[in-house]
């Protein structure tokens, strides 16, 4: 099967040709049966395809010829590994839940099948992307769902806030993307080749062609500009401001792209291209780094923001920080299960938020929701399991995960890293609980109308969160006790041997779940029992971190005033210059031959006396020069 | 026969000026039918060359001659010979069907020109045939004239079709691009007189200089010469690719022609230039070129950064898509400074790529204009709605133009920065600057267009009729396949670019 | 016993007389003499050269009959073009010919 | 035998071998004269410019069989080398005559529309003038050169006054006559000091003399060079004696006009070059650095004094001072080597320039007189609209403008192609880049035409527009115009292998 692994993007492309065929005359039912059908497919597959990599490890990468360059070749194919394969079930799972979802989310929009359409071209894309086997090809692809997530942020065309925040996603994760291009065109003029496999022996030899730069320093290099690719992509610090804003899609959207799948892709990229980071300490830890603060970063951020989507946006960048924290102290598998995990307990979230939205119509704003339990029990229960899988709260997925994330910063002895692990963790608890007592409990703060409308959402919407709520609980067993930490097996098959489980710690399962219990009762106190008032925190003391916190330290204003006004000035003087300099110049030259025109037309004034004068001193000025010339008379 | 074939490709638009000048002028459809006709023509020939091209040779095919004139004296007691001279190789292939796919769409396109119909067909194929001649002659005399051919019906498509400062873009234009020529000229000259120190004949065949110039001795034709020669070369290319600072004409001249001549302008004939370029600068003068590979990457990249800061900032559609075509082509000069393999693919790539993003911008400009009666992004918004087909095409654009993946734009820029990287890799890194802003502007500007809600005024517009359905979409078609599947171009100029960086090493 | 230089001087000054005349006189007679001047200053050197030359010879002084005939016949098409002018304009001052001018 | 000293009998058979052409012209001139005393008023306008014709074409027969003399018997001479019988005398003489055969042709017009013109008269002078052209290019002695130079000038002063009752013509004439008559005098003064350190009046003994003498006499043998330069430069409109041309020009009548802009400025080229290069040639190499910066700022500020220009025919003056540049440089190449080969080369480049240059000011002044006349003012305004009044006095004027643009396919392109080359092969790279950057700021005025030509409306679309006649006279210069402009540009192996066919001198 695996030889045939290229068939999982082909049905979402053949859906997405169909879908663009059809075009807006399509029925609703007829457009989601498609796209649903061909998503489904792709997860048979793709699960056929994990479980014979399971039996058989991994594949050889199939290579057809793409274009010559004159004595090079470039290839496209793919290759299925492990780390491939179990991307392609997550993704080809999570996506047909979503397509179903989208049925009656979307239902009754002008351009629904438009919707389904880029989202069938973005799985295609996603897929794509998971079975590249070379830099080249994950490029491309990479730029694809780049793309899709553009069209699908700003779906909603006519409203200025979605162009807008579409624009921005595309623009802040290009800066990243520019970093992987440069890193992965020194990569090709150092090595020949695109091909991961052909990347990972030279970087493994040390053997480049290049000769400004040291190999040692060399991989450090590629490995950062590798890694600015995923910094956008992931919405790391400081590229992470475009992902909150993308929130102004559609909630399928946000589950589908921005939580589960193309956001890990810069996850997914520095874990396939791991060797070239694990032969360079300084990226390793600049990834660490970079990772931790994100984790805690968006986490504080998370704390204090009112739409329910930004919430659980904050808190993906917040868990994709602890991904890029894991691969950056070498905890491979651990970062690998939290993104396999984290993409179901996160699209659970995100699309339990989007029944709320639902039903609310379109309202995001959690100060006005409130007690919607008794109106949602399907939704509550599975944003609940969601919100404890998120948490860490044994057995839910979110501890195993994040349970060995942990270990493997503590085990880094990097303890500044674990701590700050520790404090993400209370805060992530600590605010979808807030999210989910503000929305779930209580009284309803909305307007009357639009409670008497809330409802439950149908099977269609439901079912959905069924599974992911089935799969947030159960997908954390595949890398525990129970299964014999049966996910670092099949992961470190393909012959990767980075992070294997580290050593257990035993206080380290009751310290992370206390510390979640911790956020949770702290959350439940403020917002259940009210017996702490988070208004008056907010205005008293700790008023300027939570103004700090409520405008996201600022960042966008910092952005705004120091890079992109800065950027649009240089535009204008230099159109300034453009216009008044570099093609003054030609119309001076222009206008001064015209003026000089002018200047002989004029001297041409009728007097034949005149002529006569020039002509006699043009005679008079050619003797002298020519006198001159020859060194006087003699 | 098949060695005509590139005769009736030039003189098939020269014969239909001749007609369209008998047509009754009140007949408007007549002129355009032949016009139509006469480029639809001249297309499938282009096509037929292609399809009889044998893509393994590096040298000229399709070979056509007839002594023409006969200068006797002219140096050192020697007669310089000028052949009607045509042919065509894998590097001008791509050039002359990109010229063939342009010229009949942009005839197509001009259905909206109203005002002195005849006419305004008339210089049109008289453009195109200076458009065609350039990139299938192979004597260097023969290419001047084309190339002056051009600028006649130029300053008059300008001149009388054009916006509201026409009468000054429109000799900008002409005096411009005039006083390139005249250094083309001295250049060309100078090439054929060294050549035939080496030789012992005088020739103005490119392919024949070429030949003395690789096996001349240095101490014949010395260094300093090549070099000096490509520096009168590389300013006429400056002006005739509009590159900084001598790019002021093109913005002017994109915002002030009608759509239809602003696609011909920059799909084809911003062109010659890089033609130019590659043909005269790579494949005569290599030496020159490498001498002078840091400043021509240094200018490549201050037009990458330079124009795309300047697209930024623009109001108007016509004149942000010249911008961004000056900094596209500033990827070509990087490539072609490179002087390897990928980057000179890289810099052809991308002189045809931009051409066809060029045509298919230009195109929907027009027809976006010609709906809502204007180019000034700030005036439009909200196009999705009324025009959503026309809106998608233009999105598609946008995107080809900023790099996507999947179209051509991606596949000349990967190419050209690989060569880049290679040998500067500082000046290539800047370089990569104009990908991320080109992804600003275009994004924006498109947003503007099409985003947002819809204003009252707009909301009637239609969407794109029939007719403007084969342009789009052909040219799309091309840019995806050029994008998908590279090879198709790739193949072609393979054998010459080996050619050229074999010469470079030997 | 006059030299060379006595007699090109005087050329020399009858030329500049000439010249200044031609292009300071606003009658057009005076212009049409002061030119004849010029030429008469031309024809002094010529007959000095071929009295006094280098290489004295004939030419100078055939030379200078062929240029008082051409000098007659100018001046002769001069004054007749001066009469169309006068007819025409009324006026024979070089300064009001101006009808033509930018 | 002594040729200074010593007598020589001639005899009518040695005048009529040498001045064949010459002769005729006068005799026909005089038989003009005395039928006009002899027949009516009315026969004789009618019947003079025929005699005119016949004789003037009876001339060309003549100094076509010449040609043929020169070929077989070798180049003749008559009394002493005071006139020659060679290619270069009879190549220029055919130039002389045919301006002068289209000027009469275009005169026919003329004297129809203008009863007060005397019509006897103008045309023997048109004769004389032509003889004394004639004498300049064949005369090798300064003595004959200054009379010729005075016969044509002379001439010329009556034929720009002829317009009777004309103010302009008569303000012209006198601007001409003062001017004309310095540089008489300048041209006489500078002979007499040539004369007075060689002693010698024949100019290849006079040459032969001043290469002796150079080293001891240089200032005053190169003030008599620069004082017949400066003379002969204000027959030939070289910047800054330039300026009575365009006052001469517009008073002139069209036929004059022509007239003065083709015969006379090219005998002035055939008597400049017959001077200098016998004269001079062994110290071209220090002298021809004048002639340089003559070329150059006459190309530079013939061309942009145009620019200004509303007046066509003042235009056509400023014009035709800028091509008097390009002339002069085929004379300052040969500062760079006076070889046989060299001298050829710049002869035919002159030669072959005029001839085109002929042949376009021709066709241009016959189609401005028709036009102007229709519209009663002499304004580029006047030719608004002619493509829509006459499509092929539209063609026809675009092609003349274009050839004297330098546009490709036309005599004026080649002509000026061949000047470079022959720049180019002397090395003088920056002149030959002169050649053509002024040619393209001269695109500004020469399309500020065609413009006009085309784009301009005389009327609303739709009305009918009066059609602009032509009269067979002009309409036969037109296509004389055409047939030679257009030739010369796509065949001009057609002139070029007569040229190389020469025996220029002896």
């Amino acid at each position: 099967m695996v030889e045939y692994a290229w068939l999982v993007p082909l049905f979402p492309l053949v859906a997405y040709l169909l879908l663009f065929v059809l075009g807006r005359r399509a029925q609703e039912g007829v457009v989601t049966a498609i796209a649903v059908l061909a998503s489904l497919a792709a997860f048979v597959v793709s699960l056929m395809i994990l479980s014979e990599v399971q039996a058989n490890g991994p594949g050889a990468p199939y290579m057809f010829h793409w274009l010559t360059v004159g004595s090079y070749t470039l290839s496209m194919g793919y290759e299925v590994t492990a780390l491939n394969a179990m991307m392609l079930a997550v993704v080809t799972f999570v996506s047909t839940l979503v397509f179903l979802f989208s049925k009656s989310y979307m239902k009754g929009d002008e351009r629904f099948v438009v919707f389904y359409q880029y989202l069938s071209l973005f799985v295609f894309s996603m897929l794509g992307l998971v079975i590249s086997p070379n830099l080249l090809q994950v490029y491309i692809f990479w730029e694809l769902v780049g793309l899709c997530s553009f069209l699908l942020v700003g779906f909603w065309y006519y409203k200025p806030e979605a162009a807008a925040a579409a624009k921005k996603a595309f623009i802040v994760t290009r800066i990243g993307d520019v970093g992987l291009f440069i890193g992965i065109m020194l990569l090709f003029v150092a090595t020949g080749t695109f091909d991961y496999a052909g990347v990972f022996q030279a970087v493994e030899s040390k053997n480049f062609a290049i000769d400004w730069i040291s190999p040692e320093a060399f991989i450090t290099l590629v490995a950062i500009l590798i890694f600015i690719g995923a910094i956008g992509k992931s919405a790391q610090f400081p590229l992470h401001t475009w992902l909150p804003d993308a929130m102004e899609g559609p909630t399928p959207v946000s589950a589908l792209i921005h939580a589960a799948t193309m956001v890990a892709a810069g996850v997914y990229l520095v874990a396939r291209a791991f060797p070239i980071f694990a032969a360079s300490e300084t990226a390793l830890t600049v990834i660490a780094v970079i990772g931790g603060i994100t984790a805690i970063f968006a986490a504080l951020i998370g704390l204090t923001q009112n739409d329910i989507k930004r919430v659980v946006a904050y808190s993906t960048v917040s868990q994709l920080g602890y991904m890029v924290m894991a691969l950056g102290v070498s905890a491979y598998v651990a970062s690998v299960f939290h993104l396999m995990t984290h993409a179901f307990f996160k699209a659970l979230l995100f699309l339990a938020a989007g029944s709320v939205i639902h039903a609310l119509h379109h309202n995001q704003d959690i100060r006005s929701m409130g007690g919607l339990w008794k109106k949602m029990p399907v939704t509550g229960w599975t944003f609940l399991i969601g919100a404890l899988a998120l948490s860490g709260i044994p057995p839910f997925a979110g501890f195993w995960s994040k349970d060995e994330i942990l270990l493997g910063a503590y085990a880094s002895g990097n303890t500044l890293l674990f701590v700050i692990g520790l404090i993400a963790a209370f805060c992530t608890a600590f605010y979808i609980f807030r999210v989910f007592f503000m929305t779930f409990t209580g009284e309803f703060r909305g307007d009357k109308d639009t409670w008497d409308h809330a409802h439950e959402s149908g099977p269609v919407m439901t079912i959905p969160l069924v599974l992911l709520a089935i799969m947030a609980l159960v997908s954390g067993l595949f890398n525990s006790p129970v299964t014999d930490y049966a996910l670092a097996d099949f992961l470190q098959a393909g012959g990767l041997h980075y992070g294997a489980h580290p050593e257990h710690v035993s206080w380290m399962p009751y310290v992370a779940t206390l510390v979640a219990l911790a956020g949770i009762g702290l959350a439940y106190l403020m917002y259940k029992t009210k017996s702490i008032n988070p208004e008056r925190l907010a205005n008293g003391a700790l008023r300027p971190l939570y103004n700090l916190s409520y405008n996201k330290f600022y960042v966008d204003e910092i952005y705004h005033y120091a890079i992109v006004l800065p950027v649009v000035w240089i535009g204008r003087i230099l159109n300034f210059i453009d216009k008044w300099i570099v093609d003054g110049i030609v119309r001076l030259v222009g206008q001064g031959t015209y003026v000089g025109a002018l200047g002989l037309k004029y001297a041409q004034n009728g007097q034949v006396q005149t002529y006569g004068l020039i002509t006699v001193l043009g005679a008079v000025v050619l003797l002298g020069a020519a006198m001159y010339a020859i060194g006087g008379v003699r | 026969m098949t060695g005509n074939l590139l005769t009736f490709i030039v003189l098939l638009p020269l014969i239909a000026a001749l007609i369209i000048g008998f047509v009754p002028r009140s007949n408007q459809g007549q002129a355009r039918a032949v016009a139509l006709i006469a480029t639809a023509l001249s297309l499938l020939l282009s096509i037929f060359v292609y399809a009889g091209f044998d893509q393994d040779l590096a040298g000229m095919q399709y070979t056509t001659h007839y002594e023409w004139i006969n200068i006797a004296h002219v140096y050192q007691d020697k007669a310089l010979t000028i052949g009607f001279d045509l042919g065509i190789d894998g590097l001008s292939l791509p050039f002359l069907l990109l010229t063939g796919i342009i010229t009949f769409l942009a005839v197509l396109a001009s259905k909206n020109i109203q005002h002195r119909v005849k006419e305004y067909y008339l210089w049109v194929m008289l453009l195109v045939a200076g458009l065609y001649g350039c990139f299938v002659a192979l004597d260097l005399f023969l290419f001047f004239l084309f190339l002056e051919l051009t600028l006649i019906p130029m300053y008059f498509l300008i001149g009388i079709w054009g916006g509201d400062r026409k009468g000054a873009v429109a000799t900008k234009f002409l005096v411009y691009r005039g006083i390139a020529s005249a250094f083309v000229l001295v250049a060309f000259v100078a090439l054929a007189f060294k050549a035939a120190d080496a030789t012992g004949v005088i020739s103005m065949n490119m392919v024949n200089i070429a030949d003395a110039f690789a096996k001349a001795s240095p101490d014949l034709i010395t260094a300093a010469f090549k070099q000096g020669i490509f520096l009168v070369l590389l300013l006429a290319i400056l002006i005739e690719e509009a590159f900084f600072p001598f790019h002021t004409w093109l913005p002017d001249t994109h915002e002030q022609a009608p759509a239809a001549v602003s696609m011909l302008v920059g799909g084809v004939l911003m062109k010659i230039g890089a033609y130019l370029l590659f043909r005269i600068g790579v494949g005569i003068l290599p030496d020159a070129v490498q001498y002078f590979a840091t400043l021509i990457a240094l200018i490549g990249v201050i037009n990458i950064v330079y124009a795309a800061l300047i697209a930024m900032v623009q109001k108007d559609w016509r004149r942000l898509l010249a911008f961004s075509a000056i900094s596209h082509m500033g990827v070509v000069l990087l490539g072609v400074a490179a002087m390897n393999e990928a980057g000179l693919q890289g810099g052809i790539f991308m002189t045809i790529s931009s051409g066809l993003l060029s045509g298919l911008l230009f195109f929907l400009i027009g027809a976006i204009q010609e709906r809502t009666g204007t180019t000034m992004i700030g005036a439009l918004g909200g196009l999705s709605k009324p025009m959503p087909i026309l809106s998608g095409f233009l999105l598609a654009a946008a995107l080809g133009s900023l790099g996507l993946p999947g179209m051509s734009g991606f596949i000349s820029e990967v190419l050209a920065f690989i060569g880049a990287f290679d040998a500067f890799p500082v000046l290539a890194a800047v370089g990569t600057l104009g990908i991320i802003l080109a992804a600003v502007y275009l994004l924006w500007a498109m947003q503007r267009t099409t985003y947002g809600p819809t204003t009252a005024a707009l909301e009637g517009v239609s969407d794109a009729k029939a007719i403007e359905y084969l342009p789009m979409i052909v040219l799309t078609a091309l840019i995806l396949l050029i994008g998908i599947y590279p090879s198709i171009l790739g193949d072609l100029v393979n054998p010459t670019i080996l050619s050229y960086v074999t010469g470079i090493g030997g | 016993m006059l030299s060379v230089e006595q007699f090109l001087t005087l050329a020399a000054i009858l030329f500049c007389i000439g010249l200044y005349g031609a292009l300071t006189k606003r009658n057009i007679i005076i212009v049409l003499v002061s030119i004849e001047l010029m030429l008469n200053a031309a024809n002094i050197n010529l007959l000095t050269f071929a009295r006094f030359g280098l290489v004295p010879a004939i030419n100078g002084q055939v030379f200078t009959l062929f240029a008082m005939t051409i000098a007659a016949a100018e001046l002769a098409v001069g004054l007749a073009i001066l009469i169309a002018l006068y007819r025409n304009r009324n006026t024979s001052d070089v300064r009001d010919q101006d009808l033509m001018k930018w | 035998m002594n040729l200074t000293t010593g007598f020589t009998t001639i005899t009518f058979s040695d005048v009529w071998h040498v001045m064949a052409p010459e002769l005729i012209m006068i005799l026909a001139g005089f038989a003009i004269l005395l039928f006009d005393l002899f027949v009516s008023k009315g026969t004789s306008r009618r019947l003079s410019p025929w005699l005119g014709v016949v004789t003037v074409i009876v001339a060309i027969v003549l100094v076509i069989r010449n040609f043929g003399v020169v070929a077989a018997e070798g180049p003749g001479q008559l009394s002493n080398m005071l006139y020659v019988l060679d290619d270069y005398g009879n190549v220029f003489k055919l130039i002389f005559l045919f301006g002068t055969l289209f000027t009469l042709i275009m005169s026919i017009d003329f004297f129809k529309k203008n009863p007060l013109v005397a019509v006897p008269e103008y045309t023997y002078l048109l004769l004389f003038g032509t003889v004394g052209a004639m004498t300049m290019a064949s005369a090798f002695d300064l003595i004959t050169l200054f009379v010729g130079l005075e016969i044509l000038s002379i001439s010329s002063y009556i034929l720009v006054a002829m317009r009777k009752g004309n103010s302009k013509a008569t303000e012209g004439a006198m601007k001409y006559l003062v001017i004309g008559s310095i540089a008489s005098a300048f041209v006489l003064y500078g002979m007499s000091f040539i004369y007075g350190i060689t002693g010698q009046t024949n100019i290849a003994l006079g040459g032969q003399m001043i290469a002796q003498m150079w080293m001891e006499m240089q200032p005053v043998l190169l003030l008599g060079f620069l004082l017949m330069l400066v003379g002969f430069g204000v027959k030939i409109s070289l910047v800054p004696f330039h300026q009575w041309a365009p006052d001469t020009y517009e008073g002139a009548a069209n036929p004059i006009t022509s007239f003065l802009a083709v015969v006379s400025k090219a005998a002035g080229f055939a008597l400049i070059i017959r001077t200098f290069i016998w004269g001079f040639a062994r110290e071209f190499g220090e002298l021809y650095i004048y002639l340089a910066i003559f070329a150059a700022l006459t190309m530079i500020v013939g061309n942009v004094a145009a620019l200004a220009q509303k007046n066509i025919k003042r235009l056509l003056a400023y014009s035709s001072v800028a091509q008097a540049g390009y002339l002069l440089i085929p004379l300052v190449t040969l500062g760079k080597g006076t070889n046989e080969h060299n001298i050829w080369l710049a002869l035919g480049e002159t030669v072959f320039y005029l001839a085109g240059y002929l042949f376009m000011t021709m066709g241009a002044f016959a189609v401005l007189t028709a036009v102007t006349r229709e519209a009663g003012n002499e304004t580029i305004d006047a030719f608004r609209g002619l493509y829509k009044r006459s499509p092929f006095q539209a063609v026809a004027m675009s092609v003349f403008l274009l050839s004297m643009a330098g546009m490709p396919i036309t005599a004026g392109f080649f002509g000026k192609f061949y000047i470079f080359l022959g720049a180019i092969n002397t090395g003088l790279y920056w002149l030959a880049a002169l050649l053509f950057v002024t040619s393209a700021i001269a695109f500004y005025y020469y399309f500020g035409v065609l413009k006009a030509i085309f784009a301009g409306e005389t009327s609303e679309e739709g009305t009918a527009v009066p059609k602009l006649g032509l009269p067979w006279s002009l309409n036969l210069i037109v296509w004389i115009g055409l047939i030679g402009t257009v030739g010369l540009g796509v065949f001009p192996n057609l002139f070029l292998d007569v040229l190389n066919g020469l025996h220029w001198f002896g």
